[in-house]
């Protein structure tokens, strides 16, 4: 066999230009599949269309409802942190599609290993109101009880949960389960060893893992060009791991592409890859200044694609909405960023000696005498004081 | 009891602890078909199959990360890294992964992983092979560390690593893979000493020798040698590098008032230091002379034909015993000792 | 003499080292059009060029590992890891490739690179923002491993280590990089202290604090509040933490019979052990009490609410202090001072 | 753009085994490039034969006594070994032609990043009878001069040097040079983090690097299956890397897989990737026992594809290599063998205090000091010895 084309042959063409000439994206943003034009069109999609035929107006109506609670939520991030009630916050708006659909389409079993950015993975698994911001206020790592959502704390070391997702699931495949694994990462993610490691055994293993990454054509300041000069759908195939390059503004599509690589997963073919072709439509974090690195105008293009826009739009045309449906969801989601708000303002913070909890799961001599000896050291304070 | 290398020791706890636990797994490069470089698997994967005990792919870092969601999902993965030289493309996720998940979950998350790193030097290795990487992970909280020096303790030290439900990083001196020693294999678990305890190897008035791993035995060696000269040595086995059993140690310098601690890991910032520091915290009124440190030099590992340089060796220990004991000019006892030769010339 | 930040006195060096010297390069994530997420690269891609202050691909082992490459193409790299937490992926290129390259091939390869680490907590960071990595550097023979905790060092230091034949791990204290001082930007480096050596931040005579980046300055503090009580102590900016000018750390010892070292790094296995057992080796017989180790816990770094029960503070060094003063009760000090209540409660 | 395809679409479908029932190869090793059938005959491939169609008798000869000095001088390292001269060594018997091929196909100024099994390479560049032996004898880490044969000393951490090699290429493009590196690696390094990174880095930078994966079938006891389930070749595609599966017993094709490399990276054009298809005829090592992981049948069918038998048929039919050809070429593999030995058995151990020599190329007073207190400490040795 060979390969001798200078440009592979299962792609559009890389792009030619040099490194420090960078662009916005890999590959066109179009050529993707999906059955909703930004406007909101339904357009037939043979791969796509099989997997969500079925989908009821109540499922269509979940959808959009946990897409507008998401920026709901992700705003009130936002407004927390500007408050000086966070220390920092990674917006996510513009990802929401990508985040719901593809957590829609899960079942209770499987297992989700998300970034920091995935708030909206973790809304649809049910998590609670201070789940989401305690760790950005630095009240915990991470305030998510992984069992009841089965989610993973979200990462921040860039890619090192896809290694943990695909131990998952060949637990999971030793267990004769269906369950499944999902490693949600970004664009950057890709250019870590983690991540290709990861691959390399989920394919060898054929594990029950999808890899979904979310294309928002940035990482912190470098253009999806600096990680590659291939579209990163087409990076899995040569790990022996098909993909799909989803329009992940579109939640059908993601819901459908997802329902494709879960079911593959359920049926022993292994792991599947997902590239959704989105865009991180604020800063990477709230200390970020995205006018340094990116242009308006390219923001704003993005904006015509959104994702909750677009899907309102078809819903409103089909009829499963209408205005009373969508202030009720508007109402849901200032209840929720009420809730949000209140587990954030009303947190206290925890004891001090509670630093030296749970380094170990055992019995630790040591440790134990560490605490007890910073807590005398503060008692002797109050001790100071009384005097 | 029955006699066995410490290689063979291990491979009794390994095959142990799958045959008492099927959540236990192995993973690892080789220890499948070919029963692993040291043929310590040997066997295993025949016997419990390659779902547990399995060939992964060449990525230490893929290795430990994979076995990080294997524990996620209720298994209790041993992982095999080839060689001590080999652990550290796995850095990142032991360090901030496997470390780090209790405390990071709030304690809902356990990490019941044990990493088995044939470990140090002394073996005519080549480059890579030879390292002493455990201060590294000594100052990672989050993570225990321990080191056999016996096939007994070997064989139950394995066992209580696989037990525990902290992320146990298990060393192994390859030079006593084959030195033999009597094991019981039917011992109870809850009869033996826990795992962060030191232990006692000989007990002496006149100086402490604190070392760990393979050079336990060259301090017994030391010991014996020192009798011959009317010196009588305690020698501290460590087992446990973190936690350490401090008490033990400092219990010894009460006693003895002097102290060489011992380790094949460069001497700056290696656990050498660790162990001066608390014995000067703890015994300061009791420490009749300064502490010393017999170590690796600071400097990479030397090829094999000069490591004799560079690993501390009975001339080295008693150089330091008698520096301690503030014998005059130095190698007054190693320089009569009759294995002397075999030392530093 | 110019008023700068740490920051910007290291940007000021980077520059100089650019525009001197065309084989130095810049590497790293977002240094480029972003300037750094601290703006330390702040305009000098514009300045010098793509090719010469590189935007990475998100790969920490990629980075350091091509960074190898061009040294060994005669280019001179300053690698920036963006923050303390990410440099484990590139462990394994650190401690098996540029640490031990110059002595694999017996001395004909050098690696004249520099390893910029923006470093430490007490900066209400997320997760994995506020790590202190360095004894694991120090304990690395090959590596030559610095902390800067003023702008004129960072000034000079930096520009030292560009000027190295070894590779050089540089701490930049990120709570000091909008700390200001004057530095001296014409200053020819033949005139500056070497690399090397510490620095004595402030003389006195009651006791010695050791220490090294951001915590200097709560050493300066603690010494001042001290004075109050008319107790002198002597700060030691420790600068180099591999090598250790241990002569400066003695003369001081010996001088004052007592000494507190502190760093955020977890106490077990850090630098601070090293520097108590180097003391207790030199020093011993001028020793007048325990030495005392103030540090981070052996904790992970915790959440940030909770950060300053871990790094340690004023209140905890006067603690200390009192301690080897042997005053009674620990607490005298600190909870006389005014910044008591900013410490520990 | 969709990669729907269970199994992807630009090479052979990957072998649907599950990991525990390891295939001593993943694709057909037939299916690769070649101008030398393994009976010696010659075959067009238009890919190929532009590369070589330059190639004189002379240079033939050159490379077919590079590959009859190479065997000579591995099965001297094997013989030392055996007889206690060696503590290790690294076959590399049966894949010859792949390492002189293409190391033969470099320019002076090109730089190698060989692994510990690229003796071949390592003669190609011209290195001194030592350099072979005092690594595997413990004398040095290194004994090879890099900068008079343009190679890194052998890297013994599977992949690292692939970093090195894209980072080289890096800085020859700087330079402005035309100069190559070139990063030889096994099957078994595709796994690492590191070889991907290297493929992203070089990808992204456009460096100019060729990446020589030596596809041996084995990594020590592991078949290439527990690796990869997709042929290697087809991992750099999708890195926007243009790649190449040959024949690596066939020494012809890997010049000119080599040339079409160099050639792409002189122009500008960037990375490219070959897999060498070939066989370690040996143990991994001398410390190895292959009879425990793999049949004397499948050695002996890649015997009948030897690299050496293939091409001196070829050479001797077409009358460029004849009997008194050939013995001068086995004298002159006998007079290396014999100079590898006699620097082998001739080397000195070096004096106890270099062990702290070239840890700093700049001074360093406390590592001279630590050098100063173990001379002092062996010469009391001496000192009490003469009392
Ligand atoms: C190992 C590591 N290196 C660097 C960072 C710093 N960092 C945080 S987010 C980020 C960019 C990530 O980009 P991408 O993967 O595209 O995800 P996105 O933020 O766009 O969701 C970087 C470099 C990190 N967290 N971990
Ligand atoms: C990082 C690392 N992990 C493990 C090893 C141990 N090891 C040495 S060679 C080898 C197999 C390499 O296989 P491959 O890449 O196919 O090269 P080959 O030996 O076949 O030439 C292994 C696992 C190592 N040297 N480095
Ligand atoms: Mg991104
Ligand atoms: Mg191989």
């Amino acid at each position: 066999m060979t390969y001798t084309q200078t440009q592979p042959d299962h792609g559009p063409a890389a792009p030619g230009t040099p490194a420090d000439a960078p662009r916005a994206s890999v590959g066109d943003v179009d050529d993707v599949v999906r059955v909703l034009e930004p406007d909101g069109t339904r357009v037939p999609d043979a791969v796509l269309d099989p997997w969500i035929a079925d989908l009821s107006p109540h499922e269509l109506r979940a959808l959009h409802r946990d897409m507008v609670l998401t920026r709901r939520l992700d705003a009130e991030g936002v407004a927390l942190q500007r408050q000086g009630q966070l220390a920092l916050w990674a917006p996510c708006r513009g990802q929401e599609a990508v985040q719901i659909g593809t957590a829609h389409a899960l079942a209770a079993g499987d297992f989700v290993f998300p970034s920091y950015r995935e708030h909206g993975v973790l809304l649809a698994r049910g998590a609670r109101p201070e789940g989401y911001v305690l760790a950005w206020r630095g009240e915990e790592h991470s305030a998510y009880d992984h069992t009841t959502i089965n989610a993973a704390p979200p990462q921040i070391i860039i890619g090192a949960q896809t290694l943990h997702a695909t131990g998952w699931a060949m637990g999971a495949q030793r267990d004769g389960s269906d369950d499944v694994a999902v490693a949600y990462f970004g664009d950057g993610a890709t250019s870590q060893g983690d991540v290709n490691e990861a691959m390399v055994f989920a394919s060898t293993f054929r594990a029950p893992v999808v890899f979904v990454c979310s294309n928002n054509q940035w990482a912190i300041s470098e253009p999806v060009t600096v990680q590659t000069k291939y579209p990163i759908a087409g990076r899995a195939p040569g790990f022996g791991i098909p993909s799909l390059r989803i329009d992940g503004n579109d939640v059908l599509a993601c819901v459908a592409a997802m329902r494709w690589a879960l079911d593959r997963a359920r049926r022993g073919e292994g792991p599947s890859f997902l590239e959704a072709v989105t865009y991180r439509m604020g800063p990477h974090t709230t200390s970020d200044d995205p006018t340094r690195y990116r242009t308006s105008e390219e923001v704003d293009s993005w904006a015509q694609r959104d994702p909750i826009a677009r899907f309102e739009a078809y819903l409103c045309a089909e009829g499963v909405l209408d205005d009373s449906a969508l202030a009720e969801v508007a109402a849901a989601a200032d209840t929720l960023a009420a809730e949000v708000r209140a587990a954030c303002i009303g947190a206290t913070t925890r004891a001090p000696e509670t630093v030296f909890d749970h380094v170990y799961a055992e019995p630790h001599a040591a440790l134990a005498q560490q605490k007890a000896d910073y807590a005398q050291y503060l008692a002797g304070f109050a001790t100071e004081d009384a005097r | 009891m029955t006699a066995l290398t410490m290689g063979a020791a291990i491979t009794a706890a390994l095959a142990r602890s799958l045959a008492d636990d099927d959540r236990v797994l192995l993973m690892g490069e080789d220890i499948g078909r070919l029963g692993g470089v040291f043929r310590v698997t040997d066997g295993l994967q025949q016997r419990f199959g390659a779902q547990r005990v399995v060939d992964t792919p060449l990525a230490e870092a893929g290795i430990v990360g994979t076995a990080v969601g294997l524990a996620l999902r209720g298994y209790r993965p041993i992982v095999e890294i080839q060689f001590d030289g080999f652990v550290y493309p796995a850095f990142d996720q032991i360090v901030c992964q496997v470390a780090k998940l209790h405390y990071r979950s709030n304690g809902r998350i356990r990490m019941p992983m044990v990493i088995r790193i044939p470990w140090a030097g002394g073996v005519g290795a080549a480059e890579h092979h030879s390292e002493s990487p455990e201060a590294y992970f000594a100052h990672t909280a989050g993570l225990r560390v321990v080191a056999a020096s016996t096939p007994q303790d070997a064989y139950v030290m394995l066992r209580q690593a696989v037990a525990s439900d902290d992320p146990v990083v298990f060393f192994e001196p390859k030079r006593l893979y084959h030195s033999k020693g009597e094991v019981d294999l039917d011992a109870d678990l809850a009869d033996a000493p826990p795992l962060h305890l030191a232990r006692v190897a000989r007990e002496g008035t006149d100086a402490t020798i604190v070392t760990y791993g393979a050079l336990v035995r060259t301090a017994l060696d030391a010991a014996l040698a020192a009798e011959d000269e009317g010196i009588s040595l305690e020698v501290i086995d460590l087992r446990s590098l973190s936690p350490m059993d401090l008490t033990t140690v400092a219990a010894s310098v009460r006693k003895t008032g002097r102290v060489v601690v011992a380790h094949e890991a460069a001497r700056q910032a290696g656990l050498g230091a660790e162990i001066v520091a608390s014995i000067t915290e703890r015994c300061f009124h009791h420490l009749e002379a300064p502490p010393e440190r017999v170590t690796g030099h600071d400097i990479p590992y030397p090829p094999s034909k000069l490591e004799k340089h560079h690993v501390p060796d009975l001339d080295r220990l008693l150089y330091a015993v008698d520096a301690v004991l503030e014998r005059t000019s130095g190698h007054a006892l190693s320089a009569r000792t009759p294995t002397a030769t075999e030392g530093a010339r």
